[in-house]
Formats: structure tokens, sequence, C-alpha cells
């Protein structure tokens, strides 16, 4: 039974990881606690689910037309409500605030068009079997997710330890006054990362759409308290934090189902965050964005 | 003159799915009602009002619905919780509140103006694991519900009792919460235990993809289900893993009586989709008021019509889509009689295909 | 003298009610060393500002190489060559002190090697940078942070470098390394373009020099003339 | 019926609702005032509810005495729990403290014979009455009101600011965060037992992550530069959507859009006394 | 006074202080130097119980200060000002400079609550005083404005007020004249010069020469964490040990053929 639930727990800890990237770079660059990331996340689920059942497309058409969908969105929102809160200086849990009014519009506006029945993808968008190897039951989708978060970490932590850009966003992160100083076209990178972070945060919804396959206007809230915890945990905008904050979690209850008891599940899970937090009062990387007395 | 009935309903919020539904329900039924005349020549008018299924804001709903658009009763509203805490401020007003949706113990304590026609499941669970234990010849089951929820949680408290009287044993009892899309932990724990059905206290949001992904580890035993398992939605959602589900209630879409037969045809009619459970109680809620007016002499005195249909109500016998029904009185804490429940007759199917099929 | 690389004109600056910047008008020439001297809260650091489009002027036209730049992007005018040095360093802390270097390079499309050449230029110039290369600029001292500040303005290559009191906290020894050091890059062609607080060393470099009070130039000469200047003495040199 | 006793029947909650959110909002204040980013005052306020609710309910204990318990038990909580969490700052002491508030939900749903679980507890009775939640209203106001005048006031501010230099001026920081994080419990917790106390029933799920993020968004949006702002904020949120009700099935899209532009327009808050002294002094000048 | 012993400090593999001994004398003003990077800074961040010593002990007035919290050592009678300044920047000058007295005023939760009249003296007390440290520094006319309004020198002299507010006995300045044209330095010598015959003993972290020569009796030199010359002003200007790796050769040639060119 164990090697299955370690099986579970790293699928569990990738979907976590998967819905945390772009939430933890938006979080990064922008400074900004996205909460309308859930709202995306739906949006992205709910494009994909109609764009595939309208025209008939397959997988990865959906998924580069939630990526797309829910990127535009994200531009959309960073123009509109936080770029004008950038330009007035707002204190910094404002567009946080202002992000919570726009997840409220998302997710009644969604509700509004499409009711608040659960949809699907259509049927046979990915082979609903398992695939069984020494007893362990893993399917398709499974595997697929834990190959995407990987690959995206990889690729994600790449681009911004690598890359010139990379580092102007991390100088972004920092101080957008010292990227402008080195000439960095600040304001296009937001927007850039903000179509990214969305477009991530659409493709996450897909997958994970697909793994409950229960699509619903409000799908994104349960998702996004988990996020939280997973990218504070992870560090600001920490890539390789979020997945290993993300993979901690999903260890934490998956194990604790498995050996203490599942109504305890999110206690433990939560608990141990906290615990950990107490030890790394930074989160789990810390110690890299100490700064001098 | 019109006859006003509030409806105080979830539509929007993570209720907002069943929310609708009633409403829709609410709604085909006075519909037909007006369309065949109304209540002896007065037409009944709707005055619906959103709760979001929020325990404040249905409060604050059914005091605007009670002292401000002076309506005769209140339907509603759609989670047990929200009736806990607006059901009192009906009952303060001398005003019927009529939940067709509140499945928690303890909402018809509240006193002799509450009334429901949401079958509890304590009367229907028993029967559902009694048809399911002889036709698949269960020796043991795995318990599995959503704790976090007051419907799923009461459900699995009547399940326990239900598996206590029928002297069945448990091979374990494991908990999700509202909104997770993975189960395989608890689901990977119950198969280690072998049992023979796995009894779900799930609504179809979180039970659809515990069907898929059980069948995806490899558990081919059969599903026990609650009310919020019955819908045809199930088809949809598990699609291709939702064979083998027991529900039990007394309405199904497969049961083919005269006035179910016309309920689904109308419903599917209006509003472009299958009702579910949810509909078909508000439908029938709407039909049993409609014949307690009836019987009730209208003076246009608010506090005395309201009395007057109270004191109809318990005297209602009907048989709509959900079968026959009756009233009986339900008791307070102590012991004194109050509100009153529904009683009637369940139906046990299992999901073969796309199809319920009726097992008794 | 030939047309000035850099003119501004009329610049006004204001924030809220207040002007710190009350309509001041100069100029830098190619390959000159120009300074602007003041006390505090003059309004030095806001025209600097200014310049390079990091607070917006209420009125005033800023033209670079005969080119009006007044409403530009901050990053424009950096990728054309008008590059600034920040008080309070704006040192990125949370990079390595190789990666702030390299960033200064932001707005270059001239080739890795030519990068790197330039690099080893500035650990030349500065040798605790390359010590230091790897650690977080963060966990530089003052000095070193300065200095690290410096050397990440001219990986831009700028044409004009605008520097806002890069003495200060400096060690004596560095500080006449580092005003030798403008020197050296303002004789290689570099126009600079000097705020300072040490008035005294930044009238001796300056071809020309703007003493500005409360928002507005009531001097200018030749960093020598001013230098002589009884006002001058008396207000900045505290003889 | 007069006028008054209509509207009074008919929004009474709504209008004590008002007064229960601006505690609420204000409990949030004290903590952002002096720089904690806590998000355990839903929890708190559940805390709270819980104990006097099941004082009242299960011991018939009087009133008054319930309410002191339903602000001593957070209280208490904050203080054994502020020790180790308040050294966190920013963004991880709101992790932590939302960890917290998931603790509680959780211990809650497994305490089914004492809280009743996931099915809550009902029957409360109801006590409160409209001078409780104003006497409460006033009382929370005037205390916070002379704090912030007085050197605790300045303390928190100068340690929201900057604590290491606050440490520096010889401020007890630890002790003052405390004071900030155990006072804010009590006043949330004042606010879950005039609550519970009025709508019969409590369950788990209130008191969880959406609740603080709408307390959070209360006080935010109402500005913390002052205790006006956190009531008005407190009390537009808790009208707004009341106010919407005639627009139907958009009614909170359109919520959601006021939200976004109040924001937008004021950044710094409705409340935003400098906001005001600007625009009267641009007044001035144009004249 | 302030007696340092053995302190080393390192920050992982980096020895930033090695066996720094240091006695700061009562009364008078006096002076540490030394290159950037020396570890001047960080051995203010030592005393004041920002960073504890990796081994060595400090001693304020003959008693330990270990393990002692920083507001415990303001309380004991040590202020400071930042190198990079720290001023509240969305507090007027007042309530910046009434912070520091924080542990001054006398009146208890009572007193708060109730407005009462040891409140309200003690309130304008703190006023007052605030408006004296603040003229000392010759701020007082702009006492009502925010800190952030300031420009960088004024931010200076505003922490100086600040730290004068706790009462100290012992005063440690961080670069207090950073950012000051010579008048300004000279004016802020006088001031500084002023709160020193008040009694105040002050220890001073400063690259200027001609500020930390006119003032300081004392003067330590730091270099690579280690002590490389103590002594007056006169000593330490002809020190060569302190002249090659801080002072350098005053006038050097580069300025002069600037001048010249
Ligand atoms: N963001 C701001 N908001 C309001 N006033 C400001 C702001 N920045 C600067 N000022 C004011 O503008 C004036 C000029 O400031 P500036 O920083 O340009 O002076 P400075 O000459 O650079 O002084 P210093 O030598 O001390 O750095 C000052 O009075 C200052 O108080
Ligand atoms: N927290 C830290 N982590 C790592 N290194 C540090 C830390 N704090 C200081 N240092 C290092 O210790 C050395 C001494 O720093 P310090 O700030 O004390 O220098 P300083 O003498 O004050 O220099 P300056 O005159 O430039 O201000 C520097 O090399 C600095 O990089
Ligand atoms: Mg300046
Ligand atoms: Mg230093």
């Amino acid at each position: 039974m164990l090697d299955q639930q370690l099986v579970n727990a790293l699928s569990l800890g990738c979907v976590y990881a998967l819905f945390a990237l772009g939430f933890t770079l938006i979080f990064g660059v922008l400074g900004v606690i996205n909460l309308s990331h859930g709202a995306i996340f739906m949006v992205g689920a709910y494009a994909a689910a109609t764009f595939m059942r309208l025209f008939s497309l397959p997988l990865w058409m959906g998924l580069l037309g939630a990526f797309l969908f829910s990127g535009v969105f994200g531009l959309v929102i960073d123009v509109l409500v936080l770029k004008p809160l950038r330009k007035r200086n707002a204190p910094h849990l404002i567009p946080m605030i202002a992000t919570i009014g726009v997840a409220i519009i998302l997710n009644n506006g969604v509700q509004a068009i499409f009711g608040a029945e659960n949809l699907r993808f259509p049927a046979g968008t990915i082979p609903d079997d398992a695939l069984e190897f020494a007893g362990i039951h893993v399917t398709v989708l499974e595997l697929g997710i834990v190959l995407v978060s990987f690959v995206l970490m990889g690729v994600l932590m790449l681009a911004l330890k690598r890359t010139q850009m990379g580092r102007a966003l991390r100088a972004i992160a920092e101080s957008p006054k010292a990227a402008y100083l080195v000439g960095v076209n600040v304001e296009g990178l937001f927007y850039m990362t903000s179509f990214i972070a969305a477009g991530l945060g659409g493709l996450a919804g897909v997958l994970i759409g697909l793994y409950s396959n229960a699509l619903f206007p409000l799908m994104g809230q349960p998702m996004l308290e988990k996020g939280i915890a997973v990218i504070i945990l992870g560090g600001m905008g920490d890539i390789r934090g979020a997945m290993l904050a993300g993979l901690f979690l999903g260890f934490a209850e998956v194990l604790s189902v498995a050996y203490i008891g599942s109504s305890m599940r999110d206690a433990v899970a939560f608990g141990l965050l906290f615990l950990v937090l107490l030890v790394r009062p930074k989160g789990l990387f810390g110690s890299l964005q100490e700064r001098k007395v | 003159a019109d006859i006003k009935i509030g409806v105080a309903e979830a539509l929007s919020g993570g209720a907002a799915q069943y929310g609708t539904a009633i409403r829709n329900g609410f709604q085909l039924a006075t519909d037909e009602i007006n369309a065949a005349g109304g209540i002896n020549g007065n037409k009944i008018v709707l005055v619906v009002e959103d709760e979001q299924g929020k325990k404040e804001d249905a409060i604050n709903v059914f005091k605007k619905l009670i002292f401000q658009d002076n309506v005769l009763m209140v339907f509603g509203p759609t989670l047990s919780n929200s009736a806990q805490a607006a059901d009192p401020i009906a009952q303060a007003a001398k005003t019927v509140a009529f939940g067709t949706s509140n499945t928690a113990d303890g909402i018809t304590s509240i006193g002799d103006y509450v009334f429901r026609n949401s079958v509890t499941e304590a009367d229907v669970l028993p029967e559902t694991l009694r048809v399911a234990t002889k036709h698949a010849n269960l020796k043991k089951v795995a318990v599995l519900y959503g704790n976090d929820d007051v419907f799923t949680k009461s459900g699995y408290d009547n399940f326990k009792k239900a598996l206590e009287d029928a002297k069945m044993p448990v091979t374990t009892t494991e908990t999700f919460a509202k909104g997770d899309v993975d189960f395989k932990a608890q689901l990977t724990k119950i198969k280690a235990t072998n049992p023979d059905a796995i009894v779900l206290s799930a609504l179809i949001a979180e039970g659809a993809p515990i069907m898929v992904q059980a069948r995806q580890l490899g558990i081919n035993v059969p599903f026990i289900g609650g009310n919020g398992m019955n819908s045809v939605k199930i088809f949809d959602l598990a699609k291709g893993a939702s064979d083998k589900l027991y529900v039990g209630s007394p309405w199904s879409a497969s049961n083919a009586t005269p006035e179910n037969t016309k309920f689904i045809k109308a419903y599917t009619a209006k509003y472009n989709g299958a009702p579910d459970q949810f509909a078909a109680q508000a439908y029938d809620g709407m039909y049993i008021a409609a014949q307690a007016l009836k019987a009730t002499k209208l003076t246009g005195a608010l506090p005395a019509d309201r009395a007057a249909l109270r004191d109809a109500l318990p005297n209602v016998k009907w048989t709509g889509a959900t079968g026959a029904f009756t009233f009986t009185r339900a008791n307070d804490k102590a012991g004194k009689p109050a509100g009153y429940d529904a009683k009637q007759q369940a139906i046990v199917s299992v999901t073969k295909g796309t199809q319920f099929e009726i097992e008794k | 003298m030939s047309a000035p690389l850099l003119k501004v004109e009329g610049l006004k600056v204001s924030f809220g009610h207040v002007e710190a910047v009350k309509g001041i008008d100069f100029q830098l020439h190619e390959g000159q060393i120009t300074t602007l001297v003041g006390a505090n809260g003059a309004g030095k650091s806001t025209t600097l500002l200014a310049l390079s489009g990091l607070v917006k002027k209420t009125a005033g036209r800023v033209t670079f190489d005969g080119q009006d730049i007044t409403g530009l992007a901050p990053h424009k005018i950096v990728s054309g060559g008008v590059v600034q040095v920040a008080e309070g360093r704006a040192t990125l802390t949370t990079l390595t002190v190789r990666e702030n270097l390299e960033l200064g390079a932001y707005t270059r499309r001239d080739g890795a090697a030519a990068r790197a050449a330039d690099m080893e230029r500035i650990f030349t110039l500065f040798p605790v940078l390359k010590d230091r290369s790897e650690g977080l600029a963060g966990n530089l001292s003052g000095g070193e942070q300065q200095m690290l500040a410096i050397g990440r303005a001219m990986m831009a290559k700028p044409r004009v470098l605008l520097l806002d009191e890069p003495s200060m906290g400096l060690a004596p020894i560095i500080v006449q390394d580092i005003f030798r050091t403008l020197r050296e890059i303002n004789k290689q062609g570099l126009t600079i373009f000097l705020v300072e607080q040490n008035v005294r060393q930044a009238l001796k470099i300056a071809d020309r020099a703007y003493v500005i009070e409360t928002g507005e130039i009531v001097l200018e000469g030749s960093g020598r003339e001013l230098l002589g200047n009884p006002r001058v003495q008396d207000a900045y040199l505290g003889n | 019926m007069s006028g008054f006793d209509n509207f009074w029947a008919v929004y009474s909650n709504l209008v004590l609702s008002l007064g229960i959110n601006g505690l609420l909002a204000l409990s949030i204040w004290l903590t952002l005032a002096c720089g904690m980013l806590s998000m355990a005052n839903a929890a708190f306020m559940g805390l709270g509810a819980y104990a006097s609710s099941i004082l009242t309910l299960n011991y018939g204990v009087p009133y008054p005495a319930a309410i002191v318990a339903g602000m001593a038990l957070p209280a208490l909580v904050a203080a054994i729990m502020g020790g180790p969490t308040l050294r966190l700052s920013g963004v991880y002491l709101a992790m932590a403290t939302l960890a917290f508030g998931e603790v509680v939900r959780i211990a809650v749903l497994n305490t089914e014979s004492l809280t009743g679980g996931a099915l809550g507890l009902n029957g409360i009775p109801q006590l409160t009455q409209w001078w409780h939640v104003l006497l409460a209203l006033v009382v929370t106001l005037l205390v916070l009101w002379r704090l912030r005048r007085s050197k605790v006031g300045r303390a928190f501010e100068a340690i929201k600011e900057d604590e290491t230099a606050a440490g520096l001026m010889g401020i007890d920081v630890g002790r003052h965060k405390m004071l900030a994080f155990v006072l804010g419990a009590a006043i949330a917790g004042l606010a879950g037992t005039l609550n519970a106390h009025l709508t019969f029933f409590i369950g788990p799920g209130e008191y969880g992550f959406n609740r603080a993020v709408d307390i959070l968004t209360m006080t935010i949006l109402g500005g913390i530069n002052g205790l006006t702002g956190p009531v008005l904020g407190g009390v537009i949120l808790t009208i707004l959507p009341e106010m919407l009700r005639g627009l139907g099935g958009f009614r909170l899209v359109v919520n959601g859009l006021v939200l976004v532009l109040i924001v937008l327009f004021l950044p710094k808050g409705i409340w935003d006394p400098m906001r005001f002294r600007q625009w009267f002094g641009r007044k001035g000048e144009a004249a | 006074m302030l007696e340092l012993s053995g302190i080393s400090r390192h920050f992982g593999g980096l020895k930033v202080l090695q066996d720094v001994n240091l006695a700061v004398p009562d009364k008078g003003v006096f002076g540490l130097i030394g290159p950037n990077g020396a570890g001047k800074t960080t051995v203010f961040n030592l005393i004041t119980g920002l960073l504890p010593p990796t081994s060595g002990t400090i001693r304020f007035d003959g008693q330990d200060l270990a393990g002692r919290k920083p507001f415990e050592i303001t309380r004991g009678g040590i202020a400071r000002t930042f190198q990079n300044i720290r001023v509240f920047k969305e507090m007027s000058l007042t309530e910046n400079v009434i912070v520091g007295m924080d542990a001054k005023l006398r009146y208890g939760a009572f007193g708060l609550l109730a407005s009462t009249g040891i409140f309200r003296s003690e309130e304008r007390r703190a006023r007052d005083r605030a408006r004296e440290l603040l003229s000392w520094v010759k701020l007082d006319h702009k006492a009502d404005q925010l800190a952030d309004n300031l420009s960088y020198g004024d931010q200076r002299k505003l922490e100086l007020a600040r730290a004068l507010a706790t009462e100290p006995r012992l005063l440690l300045l961080d670069e207090p004249v950073a950012g000051m044209n010579s008048s300004e330095k000279t004016d802020l010598m006088h001031e500084i010069r002023n709160i020193a015959e008040r009694g105040y003993t002050i220890f001073m972290i400063e690259h200027d020469m001609r500020f930390v020569m006119g003032l300081c009796e004392q003067i330590a030199v730091l270099n690579f964490g280690r002590i490389i010359a103590r002594g007056g002003p006169e000593e330490i200007r002809n020190d060569p040990q302190v002249i090659e790796a801080y002072l350098g050769r005053e006038d050097d040639e580069a300025t002069n053929e600037g001048v010249a060119a």
C-alpha cells in the first residue's frame, strides 16, 4: 500500500505545484498575492472544455487555447487593475484586495454564463484507465501532470537563473526602481509576467480539471488556499521552492491519510506547515532573501 | 388577488448548483398551477431572493420576504445551516418556512411553522443498505464521506446508524473535504481493507471523481450513495465508471409513474437539461403548498392567512414526482411536537450503463 | 563651442504642492564633466531622476543628441545611452555581484565577448568586486555597494553617466580612486554629469558647474571659476 | 406599523451585522497597525463564538459571563501561540496564522460531542440586543482611539514601519505585537459571540479562509490610517450586496466591479484623510 | 564605559571581525574609521544587539550585554543612528522623536485610557522635548512635516535627534555626515560638539577626515576586521599603515592634473 500511496503523494504534490507555478511567478515579480489566480485557473478549465466541446479539438489544442485565453485575461487584469495601482503607488496589500474583486467578477460571471452545474471535458479527452506496474496504478493524466510540472519548473528556473530576462525579472522583484535604472522595460515585463502566470494558471486549470473532471465556477477556491500555503512556504517567487513546497504538502496530506486518519489530514498538513515556518521563518529557501541590517 | 410566496435559495456561491435546480422546480410547478387556473382563481406569484448559501444572508432574505414583501409563506433556504439560522425568524413571525432540501437533523424541531418535504436520510438509507446488501451480497463495507459539510456529514451519521442496526462490519471509515480533487489516498487505504462495497456520503462534484478514481485504482466493488449521488449527472461526470452505484430516494429518474414522467418531460423541455432530486422535491413542494392553499380561505389579513395556511398544510396528501407524500409530526428538543417532516417510500435503484435501474 | 550633447530647458518637477525643481536650464557637452552642487534638499537628486524619467516632469524639455527625450520611458532613455547611478545606490541585494554587473548590460546588444571584456575592466577598477563576484550584493559593505553601482552603470556603455553623490560613504582612499576613475573614463570620451556634496573635489574635476538652491540654478561657470567664487566658498566649502 | 418599526423588522439583522463586521475590521486593524498581516482573526472569532455558545446553550451561563469567556478564550489562545508565531513577518505570518485557522477548523470538525462537528451548533439563544452591539463598538472604538493617541499607538506605527529601528528606540517590539495580537483576538472573539447569539446557528465553515479574507478586505478597503476606515469598510462591504439585490443574476459581478473601482480610485482606502486634504487643497487653489 | 574584548564575528566563512579589543572612554568623542567593508557597522550591530558576536564579550558600564535584546540595550543607555537611513517615513518629525522617548513616558494603561492629568502632562513634556531636540539639529521649523519628504541630509539629522530622545549615555553614530556638503558638515560638527558638551559620550564611524579629526579625541582604525591603529588624530593621520590602507595621499596628482588640464 505504501508504494501506491507514495505515487499518490507525488501526483497530488505535483497538482499543487502545478497550480503554484504561475501563482508564485506573479507573486515574485509583481509582489502581489493574486487572489484571482484561482478564478483564472477556473477560467482556463472552462475555456478549454468549451473550445474542445464546440470545435471538437484535441487536448493539446485545448491546453494551448486555455493558456492563451487565460493569459489574455491575466494581461487584461494587469492593464486594467494592477497597472493603475502601480502608477498610483498603492500600499502593498491594496492590489491583493483588488484581485479579490476580480475573482468575484470572474466566478460570478462564469456562473451567470455557464450556470452553476458541473461541467466536464468531452469524454475520451484522455484515457481514463489506469496503467498498472507491479500493483501500482497510475493514470496517463497523473504521469502527464508530474511530467508537465517538473518540465515547467525546469524551464522556468533556467529562464530565471540563466537568461538576462530572468535576471531582469529578479531585479524587478527586488526593486523596480533599480530595474528601471539598468534599462529594464519594467512595465513590459510586468505585462509579460501577468500573461505567462495567468496562462500557466489556465494550463493548470485544464490538467487539474481533468483530474476530477467536474468543473464548477468556484473550483479554484479550494486550490487557492493551498496554493497560498505553497507559494509562501516556497519563498517569494521561488520556483524551486514552490515545487518543493507543493510536494511537501502533497506528501504530508497523503501520508497523514495513510497513517494518521483522513479526518486529520488538513490539520496535520497545515500543522506541519506551521512548524516548518517556526523553524524556517522565511520559508524553505528563506536564507537566500535575508537582507543585511 | 395574487398569492405571494417567497423563495429564498442559494442562487450564487458554492450551493448555487442546488439552489438553481430548486428554483427551477418551483417555477415549473407554479407555471403549471397558474396555467391550470391558479388557486381558486388566484395566481401564485413567486418572490425569489438569493441567499448565497450563507446564514446571514438567509436571515436577511427571510426578513425581507416576511416583513417587507409580505409573502404568505417562504420556501427555502437551500442549505441546512442556513435553515438553522433563518427558520427561527419565520417561526417567530408565525410564517411557514418550507424547506425542500434541508436534510439535517433537528431542523423541524425549531417550531410548528417549519415544514419540509426533503426526506431525511434516516428513513431512506436503511432501505438502500438492505437492498444493496441483498443484491450484491455484502459482508463488510468501507465508508467514505465528506466531513466538513452538513449534507454529507448528516448523511454519514445516518449511514452509520443504519450500518450498526444492520450489524454490517465496517472495514474503515475515511473522510474528504469539499473541493478536494484527489481521493486516491483514501481509496488506496480502503482498497487495502478489501470491502465488498463502499458506502459513500458525497455530493456529485466529489462523488463522481471518487468513483472514477476508485475504478482507476482497481476497486470494482459497488458504491452505496446517499441523496447527493441521486443525479443523472453521474453518467456524464463519471462516464465509464458510473456502474454499480446504489442510491435510495423517493425520487428516481427512472421511476415511470405518470406524475414523474410528466415532471421530467416538462422540466427537460423548459430548462434544457434533466432534473435532479432537488428540482423534483421543489416541484412537489410547490404542489403540496398549493393543495394547502386550496383548502384555506384567504381573508387578506396576513397574520390570519399565514396561520390558516399553516393549519392546512399538515393535512395535505399528495402524489407527485416523488411518489405518495404525507407529513409526519416532528418533536423539538424537549420532546414536544414541533414542525413537520416528510413521510415517503424510498425507491432503491442502481446504475447500469447510463440508466438508474430500479431494484425495488 | 559644439552643440550640447544633452540640453535641459525649463525643467520643473513637483511633488503634490511642493515644487522641488522650479524651471531650470543646463547643458552637458560631449566629453566634459559637468557638476551640479547644492545644499541638502536643493533638488539635485530630483533633477537626475527626472532626466532618467523616473519622476514625472511637470514642464520642460530634454534633448539628447538632437532628439527630444522628454517623455521617453526610462528603459528607452537608458538604451539611448543616458545611465544613472542613483542616490542610495539601488544595488540589487538579492542578486550576486556578477549578476548585478550583467544586468548593467541589459540594454546592450553587442555580444557576450564585449560584455565580458567590460566586466574584466570593471574588475580591474574595483578588485573587491572580483573577489566577491559570486556573493550576494546585499552582503557588501556600503562602500563596496557604491563601487558595484558605478561598475554596473558602466556596463551599460553609457554616453552620458549621471552620478548622484558617488563619493558618499566611501573611505578617503576610495574617494580619491573614484574621482581618479571618473577622470579616466571621462578622458576616454564619456560625458559625465556629477551631483556631489563633496563640492571641492567636484569643482576641481569639473569642466562646467551649476549651483542649485531650492530648485533654482543660481550660479554657473567653469569649475575653477566657482571654486574661487566667494559665495560658493561661503555656502559649500565651509571655510 | 410605523416606518421605523417596519424598517427595523426587515433590517435589524443587517444593521447589527454592520456593527459586528465593524468590530471584526477593527480587530484586524489593530494587528495591521503594528505591521502584522495576521489572518487568524476569523479563527479567533470562531473560538469566541463556540466558547460562548457552548456556555449559554449547554450550561445556561448568563450572557455577560459568556461574553467574557468568548473574549478570554481567543485572547488566551492568541497569547499562547503568539510567542513562537509573532517572530514571523509579512506573508509568513499570514501563512502561519492561516494554518492556525485551518487547524482550529479541523479541531472543531473533530470534536463533535462538544461542537457538533460539521453540523454546527443550533438553537443558540438569541441574546444579542441592538445596544450590546452598539456598546461593544463604542467601547472598542474608544479604547483603540485612546491607544492610537498614546505612546502605544506611536510604538505600533514605528514597529509597522521598521521593526529594527523601533527596537533600537527602546520599544519592546515583542510585547507590543503581542498586545495587538491578543487584543485583536479578544475583539474578534467579542464579534463572534455577538454574532452567534444573533443568528441561532454557528458552523465551522463560517470561520475559515473566506472569512479571514473578508475581514481583511473590509479593513483595507476602508483604509487603515485611522479607526473610521475599518468601520466604514465593514459597513460598505456588508450593505453593498444588499443594495444590489435588484440586479438579479449579475449582482455579484457588479459587486466585484464596485470593489475593484473603489480600490482603483481610492487606493489608500475609502477613508483617507490625506486625500481629503488634497481635494480640499486643490479646490482652495483653484478658487 | 564601553568595552569590547576579544570580539569576533563570522558570516559563514567570512571572518568580518577578528579579535577586536576596544574601549570607549567615558565622555568625549571616540572615532572608528577604516576602509569600506572593514567591519565598522558590524561593530555597531554587535553592540546594539542586532547580531550576536561569534566570540568575545561586550561590556557597558561593567555589565555584560550578551543575550540582551536591542530594546533592552537601548533602555540601558545606548542609542544609534544608521548608515542606511531608517527614519519612520510615514510619521512627522516630532512623532519620530517622541517614539524615541517611549520608555521614558510614565503613564500606565489607566492613564492612557482615561486621559488623566499625568497622561496629558507627559505627552506635553514629550512634545516640548521633541521640539527642543529638533532644534538642536536645526529641524524644528519642519517639525510637523512627514519624515519622508526630507532630503537625505535632513533625514540623518532627524535620526540623530531621535537617537538623543532615548536619553542615551552613549551615542553611536554611523556616518552622520554622509551626503552633506562641507558647510553642512561644519554646522553638524558644531552641533555634535555641543551635544558632546552636554555630557553624552559619542562613538562615531565616519569617512570624512576633516570631520573625524576635528571632533574625535581618540580614534581607532579597523582594517580587514582587525584594529590596526589607535590614538589621537595626529598619530592616526601620520600612521603609515593607516595611510596605506585608508587615507591615501591627500593631494593626489589626479585631481591636480584635472584642474590643470
Ligand atoms: N517623493 C517626494 N515627495 C515629496 N517631496 C519630495 C520627494 N522627493 C523629494 N522631495 C523634496 O524635494 C526637495 C528636493 O529633494 P532632492 O532629493 O532632490 O534634494 P537633493 O538636492 O538631492 O538633496 P540631498 O543632497 O540631501 O540628497 C526636498 O525638499 C525634498 O523634501
Ligand atoms: N549579514 C551579513 N552577511 C554576510 N556578510 C556580511 C553581513 N553583514 C556584513 N557583511 C560583510 O562584512 C563586511 C563588513 O561589513 P560592514 O558593513 O561592517 O562594513 P563597514 O566597515 O561598515 O563598511 P562601510 O564603511 O562601507 O560601511 C563586509 O564585507 C560585508 O560584506
Ligand atoms: Mg540627493
Ligand atoms: Mg558601514
